[in-house]
């Protein structure tokens, strides 16, 4: 079976789940959610013992999709950010459906398989007709997704502000391409790697276009000065469609971006020197941007969508240290790896948002006051995961960010270094401040919470993933490993 | 004599003038336009490198299929704008970008 | 399977099975006490083995490139360090009373941090370990620290954000040696790798002095090296007595321990690059001088121990800074000493803030009277922590003056032999501070209201064990040297 | 062997009894006084025991540094073995009778076989490290025993102030180990030491010697005698000592640990010898440390102050005739080569008697007197006690230094010996001195026992008891013995040879005997008041109050502003501003999230913007 | 082309552009907007890209806005007369665009783009018969031959040769805009305002 027949399955799914709604509307949204997540499920089952290699590709599709295992993973993890996602969706059912106009959720089950596959194609995308083609569909389905709880004013607001914003990047993107075009004559990243090394290539131009095409992505993956709609979005936005921009989307941005930049930064290539200092330059601000304002959050959602941004910082620092022969992944290696462990923390973090506001509780960090009274388990699974957030040894957070500053250090990049330095250092103020707040007196006289079987069986595996990479992330790296030799021998 | 940077100074003109007016415009609505506007800029300069990235002798045609799925999307994507938008009208009864500002800090 | 697996598993398991509703005290004392016992057993066969090279050693690789492994290892200097650990732990688990289960299980999760740290080969481990104290240590302070709500979270958040930077900055450090020792393409976390391609391929002095310097600071920040310290004081003073006998009896060891166990091995030459030593040395007579006046300022007995703690570090640093076999031996051994006497110091200032409620000099006096036995526990920790003879301090410190006199020309007296000097008069600035808080507090005639008896028989035990190591260890210091016969 | 039992007995009656004294109860007493007894018994073995240095107990063995409990056995350490042991065992009986009533008996005891513990390894140590380490230990049990009554304010910060003061002292005693330590290749045994300034690396002619080195490592070592032996600037301790109980005071601050510092100088005289700026300044101190504490005994009102402060000036006659003896040396005298009996360590061991049954009388007589030291209430007792007056009365005129008394002869040696050095003011100096001691001890012994009785205590003073007079009376007998060579030979005494030519120094001792004491007769005889008033002498030369300044001034006032300034500046600089600078950026940058869309479309631009001016206007230029 | 017929089509693009962000009439600006791509597309014939050209007038000229000016009636927004301007937000945009602008010339001048002209890359369509390979379609062949540019028919070929992947991709997004317009415009049902 070939992996474009799986993820037009997961599409045809989504339709279905559409179709389904609207003849059979008493449908209980139970059964929608169970049939999305089985199908999603289902898909990553088939994904294992799926071809895997390009030729096994209809020939038409060759020149612009491909397999190496960089995509691959992407596509894996696609699926499994949905997966998660989508019982997500369910646990924060009864308290979404309060802002949905009749009460249905039908939508926030099938817009997301159509998300996922729009990042799986992304994933294997190899020129940038099919970029934007993929991102446009996951943004203008993200669209939806943001402002889906309408009449709360928050998720409007935030719908309202990342279309005007994400349509701006659009343009900016699209501007972006046809200057990279217009410098190198063609679409696929072979061919814009192929002309970036030839030194007849006008150089102006192809770093106009690629300075703008990196605007445009540096969007979609929150890097500084195109962060700043993150904390207002993520905050509006219902917690699962948080939960998806935060690793999905941002996850989708990533891949592009490493495809985009192992285009760029090819061997010889005549923008190379500029473009990492960018990366090196915005990474940074990025990292510390995220970072310093978090210091003065009360809003948890708000503080955990600054963190993104923070995290975001590391990822590019890391995809700006390349040919980091001393060690087996190459960056895009790193930042599959680093986005690997930043799935699992980040979706415990959500996770236990939504659980907040689905026992009626805000999402101050007020709110978390007491819970370790109220619920021991989830505030040390809470505690794992913001500490692991915090980047602490011996939970998955700590071996992505010791990657980053593996890399930066083998390249002397000490000014980067600092700042991440800095900005890992202020995570640990709000992080801790939130763990703080779990384990305090104040606050244990609101009720206990409690916790479905489901529910902790899957934040306990989601916990226990995390302590487990933290100190066996060997086979994450050999997931990954084949992956830079893909990039290496190209 | 035209050249393509006429077509390319014209495209980035009518881009800065979208920008201009995503910045200084307060209703949202026009401010989507001036979306569209920029959108439509990136086409011109796009359609402008096809016809002077000549292949066999004839414009790069992979260029203008782009141009064309932009078009569309920016379609698919001024319907979804306004139906928010519509939305927010209606929960607001104003279109004011300055409607939409409690989400900060 | 190393024995040295169980070791630093027992503790957190204890942890573990108390949080899912094991009975705490038996729970957490029967983990510390089968520890003890198996750190004993280690340390004597070890010594039996002609005390050479690290044994028990394992090894499970956990990633291939860069190569980390969960190795577990001991020398000499890490079973003392052991040692210190499981004994401060059973005593500070023991005079435990009363107290909700999270003392209990923070105080666990602290000590299995220490003996992860302090067993492991692997400088992804030894880090690592190092780092999961610092939640519990956090968490205790700002939750059931002494001082009212905002104090003590400000404190907390001081210590936690100097440790959190500084063990940033150390983490730097290590990466760049890690990546400058690898050799070949291959990065490896392997402290023993990392040593044989140190001595394989010296990098040039200037180099390593850089080095060095990064780590220094890291390492330097999370043992109260002046100006770096201003953390220490405050949380030690402020945490719950568990809290506070671990961190400053053990876990602040690590940075030293670092020092000495990492930096030293892979930069031999750094501490003797001038502008090193001279840094180095100005900091450390800061941590001695200033930090000794500003001791003999306090006036409260909680503040005395949490100052004196921050200046005695200088003595280690000194040793450090003198770089010799003699010299730095002798820093492990003050290490041990300086684990021992403040751990007891600190249980017994604990001890006296629950009965008494106030630590004040000018409230107290006279309570030798009514707690004859306290008091001669309290007096093994003052007089250890000056130095006298008979207890295990002086051994470090007369060691580490004589190393940093080992390659003394007649007449000519380096920067070395001044702080020397000055460090001496610390010593007897700490026998000012410590006299004025003995007589404060135990001499002179009862104040009215503030009295306070002995500990009961089985309270006073970790006291005694801790007090009677002192005193062997003291009068011996042989038996700890034995182990380090090839350490270094 | 003997060695070891002598040593290590004390100690373990210590431990036992300090640890476990509230359940041995009496025990404790008996188990203190027997080994003490014990130690005596193994004492006297040990004075003919053979002549050779061994390892009892190692301690520290790492490369160069090889400390180790070792013990160097020669004439020096048997006499002084003697003293300690033979003192110790009297004070220990004394202290039976004198410590009967106290609560606190058995950590009296326990302290003071610390104290012999301590004593003896000083005595025994055959290194400097040793030396050095039981130096400390006494100084503990010192603390301790002043401190007894620690319920006393004045007795817990006598304690302090001891232990603090002999703190300075050991600070530059350490220093002086180190440089030697550093400069004999980490070699710090006292027979190697010698050797090595005689024929060895440090010798005078050796390569790279400097005689500035030499003089430091001496005046630092010198400054734990000081420290120890009380010496001027770091005197103030001791008067303050007799804060403890009065055997205390007998033992260590008279007989035997105050003595120490003499003792070690004698075991580095070699050193001593070595530098002669420092022999110079060594005599010097010694010998206005005899002055000025035989100045302040005049008008001291308090027994045991008196007794104190004679101490203080007879150690300074000693600690001065450690330093002319080196003078000496260096001007060719070497008078004992071939009977190395030292002038200091003569006067240490007549003094030890004659001072320690002073104490014990005066202990007696407070006893009597219900804990009353003020002489001037005493007066009479002559009838009320006989045997301490008689005893009190040899003890004085030993220290005055009548012949034939053994005081007689010591103090010849010494001012002998200043005499020899060349140094006129050394040998007037200390014949003022001795006219000084010669007056204050007349006045002690009439003003307290003669006359009659001026208070209630003191007229219904009675005889102490049995254990308490039977160590005077021994005390009296060697007071009166202790220098013919019957004694000190076999004591191992180190009495010097008669040299001839000492005609000066007879007669110079011999008026000056005659004038204090016609003195003090003079004016003392039948006064009910002190007819002599100088404040500045009964103040101590107002040192007390000028070090309190120093203090004041130099460590409270200065750990005050360093506080201050480690407060405001490194945690300022350190902590604060950093974080400071933190938040206002945290806050700064927070302002950019103001919700306002046009805000954020106006970043996204102008952060476009400013990428396409780094990327494609500034990084070319700067890349290449 | 002639240069003043460029220019003329650019000043209307770019008038009427600049009427759109000026405008204090919602109507206004979307006439213009409509005026401005007429331009735009006028432009794009100009540059034979012909199919491009009217899809623009097609579907952004006619259908998007016909969906502004519907929503500017169903909503009836009046004009912002009454509001005051935020002029640090105007001063910023004009700014920005003119740094913008500044900078889209400078990048212009400094490559190659200003020499390519139609006059001197003019298309040669006969050659192209020859070369086209799989794309050589006889009518596109044909019309190549007969010196007509067969724009329609080429970038259908592209579109649903090398893009037919994308184009129902495009067809997916379409699609979920549709589903995305219903789900944020329907109505309450009842009940609740």
């Amino acid at each position: 079976m070939s992996v474009f027949t799986i993820e037009a399955g997961l599409a045809l799914l989504g339709l279905v789940l559409l179709l389904v709604e609207a003849f059979k509307p008493d449908i209980s949204r139970r059964t929608l959610g169970l049939t999305a997540i089985a199908g999603t499920a289902l898909a990553l089952v088939l994904l294992v013992f799926a071809k895997h290699d390009t030729a096994s590709l209809p020939s038409f599709m060759q020149p612009w999709h491909q397999l190496d295992t960089l995509a691959l993973f992407y596509k894996g993890f696609a699926l499994v950010i949905t997966l998660l996602v989508l019982w997500l969706t369910l646990e924060c059912a009864p308290y979404l459906t309060r802002f949905t106009v009749d009460g249905k959720l039908a939508e926030m089950f099938s817009l997301p398989l159509i998300v996922c596959v729009g990042m799986m194609w992304m994933a294997s995308a190899r020129d940038l007709v099919t970029v934007f083609v993929a991102l446009e569909l996951v943004t203008v389905s993200f669209y939806v997704l943001v402002a889906f709880a309408r009449k709360s004013a928050f998720s409007l607001e935030a719908g309202v502000k990342y279309l005007i914003l994400g349509a701006l990047s659009t343009g900016i993107l699209v501007y972006g391409i046809a200057w990279i075009y217009g410098a190198t004559g063609t679409m696929s990243f072979d061919g814009i790697a192929k002309a970036l090394a030839n030194p007849a290539t006008s150089k102006t131009a192809a770093l106009f276009g690629a300075a703008m095409l990196l605007c445009g992505l540096g969007f979609k993956v929150a890097a500084a000065p195109f962060h700043m709609w993150v904390p207002d979005v993520y905050q509006g936005a219902p917690t699962p469609v948080t939960a998806f921009l935060s690793v999905g989307s941002k996850a989708a941005g990533f891949v592009v971006l490493t495809r985009a930049l192992d285009a760029f930064l090819v061997e010889g290539s005549i923008i190379a020197t500029e473009i990492q200092a960018l990366l090196l330059v915005v990474g940074s601000l990025t990292a510390l941007l995220g970072s310093l304002p978090a210091i003065f959050q009360t809003s948890v959602k708000r503080l955990l969508a600054y963190s993104s941004i923070s995290h975001a910082g590391y990822l590019l620092l890391a995809l700006a240290c390349r040919d980091s022969a001393r060690f087996d992944l190459s960056s895009g290696g790193i930042v599959a790896f680093y986005l690997a462990t930043y799935l699992p923390l980040t979706v415990l973090g959500f996770l236990g948002l939504g659980l907040m506001r689905a026992n009626g509780l805000g999402e101050d960090i007020k709110d978390f006051a007491g819970l370790a009274k109220r619920n021991p388990l989830l505030a040390l699974l809470m505690t794992i995961s913001f500490a692991s957030l915090a980047g602490l040894p011996l939970t998955a957070g700590f071996i992505g960010k010791l990657f980053v500053f593996l890399g930066l250090a083998d390249h002397g990049y000490w000014g980067a270094l600092s700042c991440a330095v800095i900005a890992a250092a202020a995570g640990f103020y709000y992080y801790f401040k939130t763990i703080l707040a779990m384990y305090t007196s104040e606050g244990t006289d609101s009720p206990a919470l409690t916790l479905s079987t489901a529910t902790k069986s899957v934040a306990g595996v989601l916990a226990l993933t995390i302590l487990i990479l933290g100190v066996y992330p060997k086979p994450l790296q050999k997931v990954l490993t084949p992956a830079s030799e893909a990039v290496a021998v190209k | 004599m035209i050249t393509l940077g006429h077509y390319l100074v014209v495209s980035g003109m009518l881009f800065a003038l979208g920008l201009a007016g995503v910045i200084a415009r307060r209703n949202i609505i026009i401010v989507y336009m001036c979306l569209e506007m920029m959108l439509s800029a990136a086409n011109l300069a796009l359609v402008g490198f096809s016809r002077f990235h000549l292949v066999n002798g004839l414009p790069d045609y992979t260029a203008q299929s782009l141009v064309f799925f932009t078009i569309t999307v920016a379609a698919a994507e001024v319907a979804v704008g306004l139906a928010i938008i519509v939305a927010l009208f209606r929960s607001k009864q104003s279109v004011d970008v300055e409607s939409v500002t409690k989400l900060q800090g | 399977m190393s024995v040295l697996e169980i070791i630093i598993a027992l503790p957190l398991l204890a942890a573990l099975a108390i949080w899912l509703g094991a009975p705490a005290r038996a729970a957490s004392l029967g983990a510390t006490f089968l520890n003890l016992i198996l750190v004993l057993v280690a340390t004597v066969q070890y010594s039996g083995k002609a005390a050479n090279g690290l044994a028990f050693t394992y090894s499970r690789p956990i990633l291939d490139n860069p190569s980390l492994s969960f190795a577990v290892g001991a020398d000499g200097i890490s079973l003392i360090l052991a040692l210190l650990t499981t004994l401060v732990m059973l005593s500070a688990v023991w005079q435990i009373e009363d107290r909700p289960n999270i003392f209990y299980i923070s105080s666990l999760l602290i000590g299995g941090g220490a003996l992860g740290a302090f067993l492991t080969t692997d400088v992804f481990f030894i880090y690592a370990f190092h780092e999961l104290a610092l939640i519990p240590t956090f968490l205790m302070i700002a939750l059931h620290g002494r001082a009212d709500a905002a104090q003590r979270k400000a404190v907390a958040w001081k210590a936690t954000i100097y440790l959190g930077a500084g063990s940033l900055v150390l983490l730097v450090g290590l990466v760049w040696a890690v990546l400058e020792f690898s050799g070949g393409s291959k990065l490896t976390f392997d402290l023993e790798a990392l040593r044989n391609q140190a001595t394989l391929t010296p990098l040039p002095a200037a180099k390593q002095a850089q080095i060095f310097f990064v780590l220094l600071l890291g390492f330097g920040s999370l043992v109260s090296l002046f100006p770096f310290h201003s953390w220490a004081a405050p949380a030690y003073a402020t945490a719950p007595t568990p809290v506070a006998m671990l961190h400053s009896g053990v876990l602040k060891k690590f940075g030293l321990y670092g020092l000495i166990r990492i930096a030293m091995p892979l930069l031999p030459q750094a501490v003797h690059v001038e502008w090193v030593q001279n840094a180095l040395l100005l900091m450390l007579l800061g941590n001695i001088l200033v930090m000794g006046l500003v001791t003999i300022h306090a006036n409260r007995l909680d503040d005395t121990l949490a100052n004196s703690s921050v200046m005695h570090m200088g003595y280690i640093f000194l040793g450090i800074a003198a770089g010799t076999e003699i010299a730095l031996k002798g820093a492990v051994i003050l290490m041990f000493a300086h684990g021992v006497s403040i751990a007891l110091l600190f249980g017994l200032c604990g001890r006296m803030r629950n009965q008494l409620g106030t630590l004040e000099y000018n409230k107290l006096g006279g309570l030798a009277a009514h707690a004859p036995a306290f008091t001669v526990l309290f007096a093994f920790g003052a007089f250890a922590s000056i130095g006298l003879p008979g207890l295990t301090n002086f051994a470090g410190e007369v060691m580490i003056f004589a190393g940093s006199f080992t390659s003394f020309k007649a007449g000519v007296l380096s920067n070395l032999h001044w702080t020397v000097f000055l460090a001496l008069w610390g010593v007897v600035m700490s026998a000012v501070y410590m006299l004025r808080a003995y007589r404060s507090i135990f001499h002179g005639s009862a104040t009215t209201g503030l009295f306070m008896i002995d500990p009961a028989v089985s309270q006073r035990v970790p006291f005694i064990l801790l007090a009677a190591t002192l005193l062997v260890t003291g009068c011996c210091p042989w038996l700890l040297l034995n182990l380090m016969k090839s350490a270094l | 062997m003997h060695a070891s039992i002598i040593l290590l007995l004390p100690f373990f009656s210590a431990l036992l009894i300090l640890l476990g004294h509230r359940q041995l109860k009496g025990a404790a007493v008996l188990i203190s006084v027997g080994s003490s007894i014990i130690s005596f018994v193994a004492c006297l073995f040990f004075l003919a025991a053979d002549d050779d240095n061994k390892l009892l107990l190692p301690f520290i063995e790492v490369g160069q540094l090889q400390a180790g409990i070792d013990v160097l056995i020669d004439k020096q350490s048997r006499g002084m073995m003697f003293i300690v042991s033979f003192i110790g065992m009297l004070v220990h009986i004394f202290s039976l009778g004198y410590m009967k009533d106290d609560d606190a008996k058995p950590r009296f005891f326990g302290a003071l076989s610390l104290f012999m513990f301590s004593m003896t390894g000083i005595v025994l140590a055959g290194n400097l490290i040793m030396m050095f380490i039981f130096w400390e230990l006494v100084g503990l049990s010192s603390y301790l025993l002043i401190g007894h009554w620690y319920q006393k304010a004045s007795a817990a910060e006598a304690c302090k102030k001891a232990f603090l003061t002999n703190r300075i002292g050991d600070f530059g005693f350490m220093i002086g180990i180190l440089l030697l330590f550093g400069a004999n290749g980490g070699n710090v045994n006292l027979d190697d030491l010698a050797t090595a300034f005689s024929s060895g690396p440090l010798r005078p002619d050796a390569p790279g010697y400097s005689a500035g080195f030499t003089t430091a490592a001496a005046l630092c070592i010198f400054l734990g005698a000081v420290g120890k032996s009380a010496q001027f600037p770091l005197h103030v301790w001791l008067p303050d000592a007799m804060e403890g109980p009065t055997p205390v005071s007998a033992l260590i601050h008279a007989a035997t640990m105050v003595a120490a510092g003499v003792y070690m100088l004698v075991r580095v005289s070699f050193l001593i010898t070595a530098s002669p700026l420092a022999a110079e300044i060594i005599a010097g101190i010694g010998c206005v440390t005899a002055l000025l504490a035989a100045l302040m005994a005049t008008q001291q009102n308090d027994i045991k102050r008196v007794l104190a402060y004679s101490t203080l000036s007879q150690l300074g006659y000693m600690v001065m005739a450690v330093g002319a003896v080196a003078m000496a040396a260096q001007h060719g005298h070497v008078p004992h080569a071939a009977e190395p009996g030292h002038p200091a360590m003569f006067h240490l061991y007549t003094h030890a008697f004659f001072k320690a049954m002073l104490f014990l009388g005066s202990g007696a007589v407070i006893y009597a007197c219900h804990h009353e030291q003020d002489i001037w209430k005493m007066g009479g007792l002559r009838k009320h006690m006989p045997v301490t007056f008689w005893t009190f009365a040899i003890g004085t005129v030993a220290l005055m230094g009548l012949p034939p008394l053994s005081g007689f002869w010591s103090k010849e040696a010494v001012l002998g010996a200043a005499y020899d050095s060349g140094s006129n003011i050394l040998f007037h100096a200390g014949t003022l001195t001795a006219v000084l001691t010669s007056f204050y001890m007349t006045r002690l012994l009439i003003v307290a026992f003669l006359g009659k009785p001026r208070t209630d205590s003191a007229h219904h003073a009675t005889e102490a008891p049995m254990v308490m007079i039977l160590p005077l009376a021994i005390l009296a007998l060697f007071s009166i013995f202790s220098a013919f060579d019957i004694l000190s030979t076999p004591l191992q005494a180190m009495k010097p040879p008669h040299v001839e030519g000492h005609q000066t120094v007879l007669f110079a001792s011999l008026i000056a005997l005659i004038v204090g004491a016609g003195g003090a007769i003079y004016l003392y005889r039948g006064k009910d008041k002190d007819p002599v008033s100088i404040k500045l002498f009964a103040n101590k030369f107002y040192f007390d109050e000028i070090y309190a300044v120093i203090v004041r001034v130099c460590q409270d006032r200065l750990a005050w502003i360093v506080t201050g300034l480690e407060r405001v500046f490194v945690d300022g600089l350190v902590a604060r501003l950093p974080a400071a600078i933190v938040a206002r950026l945290g806050a700064a940058t927070r302002m950019l999230q103001g919700g306002h869309l046009q805000g954020y479309t106006f970043l996204l631009g102008g952060g476009v913007i400013a990428v396409v001016y780094l990327v494609v206007f500034v990084l070319p230029r700067l890349g290449h | 082309m002639p240069p003043l017929l460029f220019y003329l089509l650019a000043l209307i693009t770019l008038g009427f552009g600049f009427m759109v962000v000026t405008g204090r009439n919602p109507v206004t600006c979307a006439l213009s907007l409509a005026a401005s791509f007429v331009g735009l597309a006028a432009l794009f014939l100009s540059l034979d890209a012909y199919f491009i050209g009217i899809i623009q007038i097609l579907v952004y000229a006619g259908a998007v806005m016909v969906l502004f000016l519907f929503i500017i009636m169903l909503l009836d927004i009046k004009a912002e007369e009454g509001k005051k301007l935020n002029l640090p937000a105007i001063v910023s945009g004009v700014l920005l665009a003119v740094l913008l602008t500044i900078q889209i010339i400078a990048v212009v001048s400094g490559t190659g783009f200003a020499k390519k002209s139609t006059a001197n890359t003019p298309l040669e369509l006969a050659e192209a018969a020859g070369k086209l390979g799989r794309a050589a379609l006889p009518t596109i062949t044909n019309d190549l031959k007969a010196g007509t540019l067969p724009d329609a028919k080429l970038i259908g070929f592209t579109l649903f040769d090398q893009y037919g992947f994308h184009l129902q991709v495009i067809g997916l997004l379409l699609l979920v805009g549709t589903i995305g317009v219903v789900v944020l415009s329907k109505r309450e049902r009842s009940g609740t305002p």
